[in-house]
């Protein structure tokens, strides 16, 4: 997507390079609702934000003044400023307290683009109502309109954020606003989108191919569960979306930090969401490196050391992180794993190795001869010998493996398997 | 070096630097409904108190006529009024309003050119939904001019509508500051509530709170406002109908800054 | 004198209310010159600049923006922004350092008048070079008179430093070129003059006069003897000076707090340089009060106290402060001392209190009645009477008032007296 | 609250906010003497170096074409020059300068449209008084026009001309920072000297000071540098010019950062 060079230059900031995602959060409560919790204590919330990995945090000017210090950092989540005010959360319809009720729908501008660069800014986000009429939507467009003319002027990003609210949108009708409204935005000149989810994959999967921008799904009120946001994600995901701006879900989470740090996992660690909530693994599964996460940390080979050999060591680990040598441009670690591959399996003469039913690689120490043959048949170097000769292999943890749990980068995951290798 | 120079010197006119309070007055009323009983000469009354209050909220007009007593060594830095609104004419007036009105007389450049320490507008709450976006968009629009000026911005948070009773007067002032807070103002200043309510508020707040009281207080009266975190209070025009109103403010001059004399 | 009303809020700044003076002290040396050792430990020097309790402090942009937190709080030092740049002190002609010599004479603007507004200051200085040639002085008016509009625009104060300098400047024209320069400064604009002083007190007066606005006398290089710098002081009030702006005299002084507090204490604390220096002072004197100065801070009560009873009570002080009463509508405090008017002396009947040949009033124990006859008579009620019966009186402590050298404010002074009144 | 937010985020993208360092390069000499070697193909150059390094300072044609390798995450920040010179044509060009010249061909707004962290401009000394009153008035209005933008403002300080010799170069870096501290730079480069002179500038400027290295330096002769207060080295353009420049960049970032890996 091509886009005026200030505007890609903080878009950068926005989007991982790696998978062109983002997970933002949006603390802009305060600003337009009665002030909960999560709008009193925003500092403590923010810096965990922060700490979860966030790419983008979404707020007011005043919090930008008063706490955007917390954003220095190319690698810190880029500051992106609410630009506008409405009182939907007063109208009534939603599950917020009202102290003071309103009555009349209003939607308003309140600054113009350049006031957000000021302050730092990488991006602007502004709101897009459909559906409660046509003069409201006139003027949710002219205001739109304004502000792409400004953003392109001065290069900066608009997030534009379509909302199917009023009279005329129903069950029937909201996905196909929805993707209209999504559509829209873009033609006036959003550069990405924050939308709600449409409910379903199918038509999220239109509507973010129809915008042709990236598309950021919100999440809305609160779960009750965090399965049920991460599950929004994932399929929003397999919709194909650029990633997340959640709010509520984050905020008024009993731990902002985790839940970030678990939409990080799915959206650019490609994890699954019981990898996440370390529910039990269904069937068979095995190890999956994502090299361009790994920072060289170790932890994953801490983790094994100490859950196998109760030592903090590495020389006795089941994986291992290749250093970049001289002349590798890139610079990568590489984490290298037991892939389930089974040629240790069939190299072993006396069946001392074999996999169990229940998928885990497992050594029979009576039968084993010491012969190394499974060490040097592993394609990856991953099987070392111990003092006594016999193999050091990856069991999976007896399926839950500890190098994935340690793991912050998602630098090595699980993958379900369908078939085991080899002789059972 | 990623200090705010501009907007600390001139926040410093009116919180002072080193114990982070201040005392203000607000004189602004006569744009509303003439001159105030002991406000009829405007400079005799301020030379009165210039020298035991921090920071005086005026209009732009009297910020023209009577520049040389204001700011500086000894004298009361200059706030100035950016807002307009008939919402105080009430029934003891010779024009009651019938309805309320609200509009900015003048703007940011305006006021810098006057010498202004600061501005103020206010947040009049409680009236009807086209009313409360305009003014949250006007003071929105106002908090942006002000910031590249380096301009402290102070709202003056009005629980006066009649959407608020005591039902929610508390809980009102909290939504105002909220909003307040996020809007972008450097300085709030809220109506007088319960101690607990100002208390959660200042806590809450990272700008600095002052209370706009209804009476003239006594020292003990504005030492328990300023124990629950308020870095100042704002004094009612209704002060200057005092006949000892230099020695009064003087007073709670003291009391506010702790034991220091003016 | 009139002007627009945003410089007269912010001239106030600079200005006492109570006498219209101001002391300043120039800081932007290390914008035109080699860094000297005050131009590197700037930070140190102005703290104790603020400390000595000047008025006003000229500095450059980068110290604004670096240092300009010391100034905060409105009695505090008022910024003074140097809004233009020279080379002169590299030209060779001067006493300072040349790393880099410069040849011709260049002086350029080096922002527009708003920009100090920005970073708070409450004045900006330029320069006028008169003397140096008929284009010179043609670029200096020039920026001067666009500085002129501008500050007009923005309410800001325009300082205007004339400088005679060059080939047609002798010991002949000097003065009258200064004459002429300070009021075409206030032709153009200027809303008052820092400038130099012309070498007397007749042709200064005579500038002053001309000038039509305060006039700050600058300092020059520094003196070697800081009673030189204090006497042209001194010289430059009797013409009617509202101040000095000093550079070098103070950022170059030993200590640069108590040369600010010496100049102030002449320029606002009606001190004189003898006070000011400790000097044995020559002839008859008495003590002088200055209400307006007095902070109710008692310390001249406990320094005469601890001078003559070794204590530091307030009971047996020979001076006393009147506290502000109900009704005082300016609040002010009252220090009351003996002016040595004599009454005492001649209300005692056994002739127990005299006035020494030294000018001192002393009293003779052993002629005392104890009638306190003397405390009846004394118009201030400064004379007190001790437990036993004798009075206590103020001996001027024998040629050296402890109360005077205490009094930071110079609330108390000594003048001098030609007479000595009543018996000797 | 008197925070300036803006430049301090901006800032940071340059200067790591948690060690308050960083590393530069610098490729705008292209925009004087042509491709350099190694940055003929600019795009390719900088992919290798662009994870390691924490600022890249270019040119704004540059900025705008590629824009996509700058910014944000896991890439350098884009310091925009604002100014160009003749002055490093020498006679290992094709075309020397016969006389000096110096202009800006940008401004700060347009800089700030492209993306800009930061801009930098040169402070030439050592030529005629014209040219330095010029030089010097050309970066105060810089400043002065950065400076509401919140947009950091580095100084490049070279001392270049004939006026500059062995005898007063240490001398003349301290003059010139004088001069550019003053004059309101956010940081400021200078050029490689002496570690005394390093030091004694480092412990004056109460901004971030960044040497310029005349050759790519071992991990050990940055350490060196970095000892005496620098905030950070700017590695010149001939460093494209050596076969395994990425990994002595990579090496480079890691002793900067104190063992902390891009």
């Amino acid at each position: 997507m091509e886009m005026t060079s200030g505007k890609r230059a903080r878009f950068n900031r926005l989007f991982n390079p790696v998978d062109g995602r983002a997970v933002c959060v949006a603390a802009d409560h305060g600003w337009m609702s009665d002030p909960t919790p999560n709008v009193v204590e925003l500092e403590r919330i923010l810096k965990q934000v922060v700490e979860g990995g966030a790419d983008g945090i979404l707020i007011s000017f005043g919090t930008a003044l008063r706490l955007g210090h917390i954003l220095r950092g190319k690698n810190s989540p880029a500051m992106l400023i609410r630009a506008d005010w409405m009182n939907m959360p007063r109208l009534g319809g939603s599950n917020v307290s009202n102290v003071l009720p309103a009555v009349n729908f209003k939607k308003i501008a309140t600054s113009f683009a350049t006031d957000a660069l000021l302050v730092g800014a990488s991006a602007i986000t502004i709101y897009y109502f459909i559906g409660y009429g046509d003069e409201f939507e006139r003027i949710n467009l002219e205001q739109a309109a304004l502000f792409a003319r400004q953003c392109r002027q001065v290069g900066l990003p608009l997030i534009i954020e379509p909302m199917a609210v009023g009279g005329m949108v129903t069950g029937v009708n909201i996905a196909e606003i929805l993707i209209a409204s999504g559509r829209i935005a873009a033609e006036i000149g959003a550069d990405a989108l924050k939308i709600p989810y449409t409910g379903d994959v199918k038509t999220f999967k239109t509507l973010v191919e129809q915008a042709g921008i990236p598309v950021l799904v919100l999440g809305g009120a609160k779960s009750d569960v965090p399965r049920d946001a991460l599950e929004l994600v994932d399929e929003a995901l397999q919709a194909g979306a650029a990633g997340t701006v959640f709010g509520r879900n984050v905020t008024k989470a009993k731990d902002p930090r985790k839940m970030v740090a678990d939409i990080c996992a799915l959206v650019h660690g490609g994890k699954t969401i019981s990898n996440i909530l370390n529910e039990k693994r269904d069937g068979f599964f095995r190890l999956k490196t994502i090299p361009e996460n790994c920072i060289g940390c170790r932890l994953c080979q801490i983790a094994c050391e100490r859950s196998h050999e109760k030592g903090y060591g590495q020389n006795k680990s089941r994986l291992q992180i290749k250093f970049p040598e001289i002349g590798d441009e890139l610079c990568n670690f590489k984490p290298v794993v037991c892939t389930l591959c089974g040629k240790c399996v069939k190299a072993c003469q006396p069946n001392a190795l074999t996999i169990s039913a229940t998928g885990h690689l497992t050594l029979d120490r009576e039968k084993c001869t010491n012969c190394s043959d499974c060490a040097i048949a592993c394609p990856f170097d991953v099987i070392l010998i111990d003092d006594e000769g016999f193999p050091i292999i990856c069991d999976l943890c007896q399926g839950d493996p500890q190098c994935v749990k340690w793991c912050k980068q998602n630098a090595v995951v699980t993958v379900p398997l369908k078939k085991l290798p080899g002789r059972l | 070096m990623n200090f705010d120079v501009g907007k600390a010197v001139r926040m410093s006119d009116i919180i002072d630097a080193a114990d982070g309070r201040g005392l203000i007055i607000d004189t602004t009323l006569s744009s509303v409904v003439g001159a105030l009983p002991g406000l009829e000469d405007f400079a005799t009354a301020i030379v009165k108190i210039n020298q035991s209050c921090d920071g005086l909220i005026i209009n732009p007009g009297q910020a023209e006529h009577h520049a040389s007593l204001l700011g500086g060594k000894h004298r009361a830095a200059p706030i100035i009024r950016l807002d307009w609104t008939n919402a105080y004419r009430d029934e003891t007036f010779c024009l009651p309003a019938t309805e309320v009105k609200r509009l900015m007389i003048s703007n940011a450049e305006d006021a810098f050119s006057l010498g202004a320490s600061a501005v103020v507008a206010s947040f009049l709450m409680g009236y009807g939904d086209d009313f409360e976006a305009t003014n949250i968009q006007d003071l929105s629009f106002l908090a942006r001019e002000c910031y590249p000026l380096s301009l402290p911005l102070w709202i003056d948070i009005r629980t006066v509508g009649e959407k608020v009773s005591e039902i929610n007067f508390e809980e009102s002032i909290k939504l105002g500051a909220s909003f307040m807070q996020e809007l972008g103002a450097d300085g709030l200043i809220i109506p007088q509530c319960l101690l607990a309510t100002c208390r959660y508020v200042c806590e809450w707040m990272q700008i600095p709170v002052l209370v706009r009281l209804k009476q003239t207080p006594t020292a003990e009266q504005l030492s328990e406002i300023m124990h629950s975190g308020a870095a100042g209070a704002v004094l009612p025009e209704s002060l200057f109908a005092l006949s000892d109103y230099p020695q009064q403010v003087n007073e709670l001059y003291f009391e506010i800054h702790q034991g220091r004399r003016a």
